[in-house]
């Protein structure tokens, strides 16, 4: 539509579409739900053209179920939701954790809790990324600011999904998921796309999940490729059988929590802009983090040494660069949509090296830069 | 050794099993691997996919490509398995509870869609692996450890539900009736189209005890008594039935299949480009 | 212009307001600028006052909301009572003819025009009412060049419908071009 | 399988069984016994390679096999 | 002053409804009050029940006990309202998508268990509220906003998929049947049982437009035309029945209620008392 | 069966139930699941005999919805669970706490994540409690460590739903739900039981999410009492119809927030053992606290000077006493049986005032008083 | 409802109708048009009272009631 | 006996281990003391070892699980030979005559007495096998009073059984009477 044919004028949703299809989803499997349902509805549209399947389940639960079906098959999936679908997922969220089934899951943020405030922009399932399921297991999730970001990000999502064989969450918001911004689609030579590991065909001695010295993730068969192979959400040994053996539940939770621990430089990624002056920073994610520079700016027009700090990943979230950070700030403001999430795992890493502020809101508004530009002037 | 079909198509080292002595269970599994040899497919070409339950535990045995789940959800999982790789075999094992229970909704949907798979519920009528509550199949007035006053529930007549759904290929066997019952297996994984099969299991170490069915001996002898197939049935009175319960095929038509239809779709992109 | 304009489009669901300001935005796109959209949905539901919301600017835009709009745009009496309060001191406010201004409204300047009229009897198309709204706005504000937001136009009607909507737009510069 | 019946052995993998008696109660010719838990071979006489028991173990503990031994 | 029915039956002060013009769910929730005022059914005893949903919002505008629950959970807070006081009269208020897609599950087991609640279903062939997705009972190579290139899913017979699962009265008509669909409401309400009622709406806004089936006085003229009494249809050949669909009442047998059976044991235990 | 009819050996999850009969459940709905399906297989025993009722849904799901169907028609109501079966109550957990709807919700927890080790102890789910619906909620959760406090805690689960109208979760773990000990049931007048409060009789104006002047807790109507009142998951205003307008999300969400962080004193609970004069603190509830108490023991017997601090609310946390009673130690150690979940909200709290280290386990097995008492003596 | 037809009149609450043509359509005696998006009542002689308006209209904006005017 | 007793109960599930270890443990608390019963349960799922374990102190109980055991029985072979090596060095074995010991036992003293053949053949009712051991290690132990065991039995039994369970005890105490 725009000259130049990868410049576009894109909401987030649909960017979350072109950068998974970027990054080779071919299996799209979900249930519509607001604010979300662009995701879907652009995945239904554009899989078959590049030979990819999208299949509306009677769930979510089942969503879930068969994008995790699908990329046992080989194929890399994806499945879209909001806080209520978000919730109904959970289970199987932690299947994938446990037996390893690379997959994204895009949770579009939208007032909670329960139905809510279902058109209004949220940040409240933060904590439901990290927590949501029950037991222990690895977690990583990222969240874009922008649109381009957004395919960005998706595209990153399906690289760490293959590349730790791990489910990985986009959590985008109503803002950024709904917004319609300019957008430079990278030609795809410019685009990373991490495949996951593969057994050597033919490899007569295949455990799924069995690594080799020194590495921390074992190669992924797919169904039909000959190696018939055993997954289960129990816990299990190598050879991918359930096990009760208390050594192996050691070295399987183990293993799978170090995944995301042992690569941490890896995975973790943030935006900082004007840290190395600032008095005061404002921490802020999503489409509030657009609000929070606003206001950073704003704030410098006035003289006032304001920075900002944007994580990129959520979870692991940069706890080493934010406990530095305090070390040099008079305060710190957590700006988010929420009633205080993120701002409890800041004041964990922070302790007592800056007082924390938090501008939170949970009415289904926005939090307008003006917002956090007089929590700035109230700290500073 | 082991006979050669187990030898051919388990994972011997797994076994024995942990299903309990006398588990019908055992007898449904053997079935299924024997429906899969008649039929002579390919191993790496199968993917058996379970949820959770007694019944569940059954792939974890097999040599195929074997998927365990979790509770209910077996049939959405093989739903995205198979449209992943429609050239798989797709079977699914499942339980009373699993199948009907938590999962019934997936089951439902399944049929609806006609996609490609064969559904095997091992229906022991009870929950085996959480001790012996009561499952949408047990007789109404048994008792379970949920019913301990005798269950009011009515139950489901799980073939039929499936039919209504809109499976295209519907039948049911015992565990005593071995040879219909892999008859009726290998008719389902060659319908292309959803397939169920309700195989009546016992579990005598929870619904008998709990019933005082007597041994495992006696619940098969129940199994063969009461049985009666569909078109025997035909000829008797509904007094002759009371008591009785049906077996056979009740279902076998075909109709456009889902992962068929989808294919349709990407052919029509793929003239395009 | 070096700042940043914020229009705002109201009026009711069907009236292709998003539309319209998508296609305002990409205009702006193609004359090198910036310009986000955005639109805020009522209850997962339908009818009631829609609202749509355009940003324009030469720099980045970070806010992406539309904090007090520079124009306003009232299609109907629903849309005008909800909103036409909230514009700039010197905004500007465009509203169609079939409203009945409501009291105490303060804005730099108010337009009135038969947007609905003209697209119903004119173009005989109630359905372009979007396409002379953003003409109209065009001609007001200037912030994208007509060339650009002909060519937006274009690329986003259903094909045959081209005339139509070319007349449209020029309905839109000829009906704000006294003021 | 596709040799003759008469060729065929009637085998028991006693590791494997469990001694529920399903193999002796369905025997049509009343070959099998239960001793001590596990199935045994009584009467191999009789034994007229139906496979009936096979079918029905749950155990996969009683078969027709090849040319081995009738039990091991 | 609005009429006598909305009056006394409605909140008044909500109207008018979200719902689009010529939406086809204010003529069912019409239906439902004229047939509980037709009954003369208390007030204060009756709780209606949805889930989530264009339909799912028709609770909140009538003046009775509402609750508005969680998307396709309906009739499990219903069976739990139920439970707790058998003395009201409960009636379910759900889509096509909330009934029959997600709320599958909820909707056989409650009709298995032949709990006295009577379930609505407001059928439009689509998901309104989310915008038009194609739903459980979009007909095969319909378009949606999820099926851009036709639908390739089989639809639900929902009732008949109740019936089949175990519902003692099962009915259906449309939002141009308004004289029948109340009369069946009605029987659905005196039914001690599960009962459900398929009522056919129309969604101009998606579903009509989408699929280019013109204007809503367009879409009722078709439910006119399509509709066959069940009674009617026994006379025509599937020639005659092509592009039609069923109405009529298709199932209403009388058996144990479960909250009653449930009375049972808890009588049982008061004797002993 | 013992001598004196109130003296009974009963295992951990009889206790739950009996707790909640003697604090008038009348209601259960749920679906069966190790380790905590005697919880219902003993309801479906007991609630008949006193003119309960007990039903065995479909799944979880519909457990835990039926359970606040029962409650809006005036039954107290209970649902227990494990692990998978609370992943998939938690959206309808979000809908009890939007719609303040009393209820119970037991989850006995096995080891996570998905199916795990059914049958093995664990604590994996703590966090889940506080963050596994989507969107923001109050949360209160408690967590008992012997059978006595079993009866106690749900008990004290049932009165703190009536009297603020919300969820509250009593996470039990397998080990004192499957343990049998020795149990002095109460009398029935020892025992005090709190309903909700009613609206008056006729209240013709009554709202069922309006408070009285200086209240926080609005009155509740059952269904068939005659007020016809409606109630949703979405944001609603006091009459409890749904509104987008900000200000009344604000509201109702801040209310809802509120009834837990203002009354904190009246909610949280903890015990304290040699806290006077320890430079070493154990922070551990549920059956690692048994643990946790028998290391301190043994260290105390070693004179070393050892001292423990269980929550029994686990949420809300007892902050403010945590944070005090770290000023005066050397270390606090953290037992529990996950990879480190409620060490978070301790680190969180403690800030720089003491080191915190953590005894985790994740291999299905408790944690014995010798890997406590090791830690200790690593630390003193 | 329970007095003779007779004495019942048509009645339209324009504020609540969408204009939605259904009762104009399915009147059988054409008593009703569209005007400027609502519902008005042409031909009052022609009305038989049926009531099918009433019944089908989705909006509750057309109705048989008791002795008030035509239209409000 | 001042100490807390640890005992673990081993074998196949169906054994009756558990409740044999309730009513050792209800005898404890008819005694006056505190007792802690508990059991692990293997996969879920059925056969396999079974263990029960029960705790009986003068004193307050706080770690629920038996560390080691004072006392360990084992009535089958599976069971002998997963958990015999687990038990104190001054501890007692107490085994099953079916049961072939496995080597490199230490404990502080082995008793194999025929539990499992005296409930079959003796008693005629292999399901009181559970009664007959806890029986003996009444008698090895004496930590519960034999009146208090058979009160804690005749409770737990079902009526019309409480003869046979009398005589299983009984059959119990005497197995070990010459130890
Ligand atoms: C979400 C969830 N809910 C409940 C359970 C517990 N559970 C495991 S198997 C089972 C029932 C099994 O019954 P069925 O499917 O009939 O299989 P069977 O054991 O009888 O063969 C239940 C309730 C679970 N694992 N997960
Ligand atoms: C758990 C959950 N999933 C999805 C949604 C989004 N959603 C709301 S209503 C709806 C479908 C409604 O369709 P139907 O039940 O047919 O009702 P209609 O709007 O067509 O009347 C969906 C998918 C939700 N609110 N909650
Ligand atoms: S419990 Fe029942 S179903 Fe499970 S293995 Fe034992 S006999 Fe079979
Ligand atoms: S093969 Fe047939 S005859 Fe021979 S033992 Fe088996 S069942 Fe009996
Ligand atoms: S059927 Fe199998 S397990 Fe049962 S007794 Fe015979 S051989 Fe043994
Ligand atoms: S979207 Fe469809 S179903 Fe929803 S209100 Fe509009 S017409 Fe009715
Ligand atoms: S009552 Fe009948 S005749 Fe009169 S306007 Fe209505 S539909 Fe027409
Ligand atoms: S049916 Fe109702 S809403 Fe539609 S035009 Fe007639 S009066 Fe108006
Ligand atoms: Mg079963
Ligand atoms: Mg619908």
């Amino acid at each position: 539509m725009m000259k130049k044919n990868n410049v576009k004028f894109m909401q987030g949703n649909e960017a979350c579409v072109a950068g998974a299809i970027a990054a080779g989803m071919k299996f799209y499997a979900g249930y519509p739900i607001t604010p979300s349902t662009e995701i879907a509805e652009v995945s239904a549209q554009l899989l078959p053209k590049v030979g990819g399947k999208f299949i509306q389940m009677e769930d979510e639960i089942a969503g879930m179920a068969a994008a995790i079906g699908g990329s046992l098959a080989g194929l890399k999936s994806m499945t879209a939701t909001s806080g209520p679908g978000f919730s109904l997922k959970q289970e199987n969220i932690g299947y994938a954790a446990i037996a390893e089934i690379p997959c994204v899951i895009v949770d579009v943020q939208r007032g909670g809790p329960s139905t809510g405030l279902p058109t209004a922009p949220s940040q409240g399932d933060i904590m439901q990324a990290k927590w949501g399921t029950h037991g222990d297991h690895p977690v990583i999730a990222l969240s874009p600011s922008s649109v381009r970001e957004t395919f960005d990000l998706t595209v990153r999502c399906f690289n760490l999904a293959e590349k730790y064989r791990t489910p990985v969450m986009l959590m985008l918001d109503e803002v950024v998921g709904h917004m319609r911004e300019k957008i430079v689609i990278p030609d795809a030579s410019e685009i990373e796309v991490i495949d996951r590991i593969k057994p050597e065909p033919g490899d007569s001695n295949y455990q799924p999940y069995k690594v080799k010295e020194g590495q921390i993730v074992p190669a992924m068969a797919a169904y039909g490729d000959g190696f018939r192979f055993h997954v289960t959400g129990l816990i299990h040994d190598e050879s991918g059988f359930p096990s009760n053996s208390h050594e192996v539940a050691d070295k399987l939770m183990t293993r799978l929590m170090k995944k995301v621990e042992d690569n941490l430089d890896d995975i973790i990624a943030f935006e900082e802009n004007h840290i190395e002056d600032a008095e005061v920073v404002v921490l802020s994610y999503g489409g509030t983090a657009r609000s929070a520079k606003s206001a950073m700016k704003k704030a410098r027009e006035m003289g006032l040494k304001v920075g900002m700090f944007r994580p990129i990943t959520i979870w692991p979230f940069p706890e080493k660069r934010v406990a530095e950070i305090a070390k040099n700030v008079k305060a710190i403001i957590v700006a988010e949509m929420n009633y205080g999430q993120l701002v409890l795992e800041v004041e964990r890493v922070v302790k007592n090296a800056a007082p924390i502020y938090h501008v939170g809101k949970i009415n289904g508004e926005v939090i307008t830069p003006d917002e956090i530009l007089a929590k700035i002037k109230e700290v500073l | 050794m082991s006979s050669q079909l187990i030898n051919q198509y388990y994972r011997a080292e797994k076994l024995p099993h942990i299903w309990c002595p006398g588990c019908g269970h055992g007898i449904i599994t053997r079935a299924v691997s024997q429906a899969i040899h008649n039929m002579g497919l390919d191993k790496d070409k199968v993917c058996i996919v379970s949820g959770i339950g007694c019944s569940s535990r059954a792939p974890g045995y097999m040599d195929f490509n074997t998927l365990h789940t979790t509770h209910g959800r077996a049939l959405a999982f093989a739903t995205g398995v198979k449209m992943a790789r429609p050239e798989l075999e797709v079977i699914v094992i499942s339980g009373d509870g699993d199948a009907a229970a938590i999962g019934g909704n997936h089951l439902i949907h399944a049929a609806r869609r006609n996609i490609n798979i064969t559904t095997i519920v091992f229906n022991n009528n009870i929950y085996g692996m959480t001790g012996g509550q009561y499952s949408p199949t047990t007789p109404t007035g048994d008792l379970a450890t949920t019913a301990p006053f005798g269950n009011i529930d009515k139950s489901f007549d799980i073939a039929n539900l499936a039919a209504a759904a809109g499976a295209t290929y519907a039948a049911r066997a015992t565990a005593y009736h071995v040879p219909q019952l892999t008859k009726y297996i290998e008719n389902g994984i060659k319908n292309k189209g959803f397939s169920l099969v309700e195989a009546i299991s016992v579990c005598p170490t929870y619904y008998g005890r709990k019933n005082k069915k007597g041994t495992v001996v006696d619940q098969m002898n129940w199994l063969k008594d009461a049985a009666v197939d569909v078109k025997a049935a035909q000829k008797l009175t509904p007094e002759q039935m009371e008591g009785k319960f049906l077996i056979g095929e009740f279902k076998n038509v075909t109709e456009p299949e889902y992962t068929q239809e989808y294919q349709k779709i990407l052919d029509r992109f793929k003239k395009e480009r | 212009m070096s700042k940043q304009v914020e229009i705002r489009l109201t009026g009711s669901g069907g009236q292709g307001l998003i539309l319209g300001g998508i296609i305002m935005a990409e205009a702006a796109l193609l004359d090198g600028k910036n310009a986000i959209q955005s639109q805020s949905y009522g209850p997962e539901a339908r009818g009631g006052a829609s609202k749509a919301e355009v940003i324009i600017s030469e720099h980045e835009i970070d806010f992406p909301k539309v904090e007090v709009p520079d124009l306003l745009l009232a299609l109907t009496q629903v849309a005008a009572e909800k909103y036409a309060d909230d514009i700039k001191s010197d905004g500007i406010l465009l509203v169609d003819s079939s409203v009945s201004l409501p009291e105490g409204i303060v804005a730099g300047k108010i337009i009135q025009i038969p947007i609905l009229q003209t697209a119903a009897e004119v173009i005989g198309k109630p359905m372009v009412a979007n396409i002379i709204a953003i003409g109209a706005i065009q001609q007001i504000l200037n912030i994208v060049s007509k060339e650009s937001l002909e060519s937006a136009v274009l690329n986003r009607v259903p094909k045959g419908t081209e005339e139509l909507n070319r007349r449209a737009l020029a309905e839109g510069y000829r009906l704000v071009e006294k003021y | 399988m596709s040799k003759g019946k008469e060729n065929l052995k009637l085998k028991v993998k006693k590791e494997w069984c469990k001694g529920c008696s399903i193999c002796v109660e369905f025997c049509p010719k009343k070959v099998l016994a239960i001793k001590g838990d596990k199935v045994e071979i009584t009467d191999i006489e009789k034994c007229i390679k139906c496979g009936l028991c096979e079918l029905r173990c749950p155990d996969f503990a009683i078969y027709l096999g090849g040319m081995d031994d009738e039990e091991k």
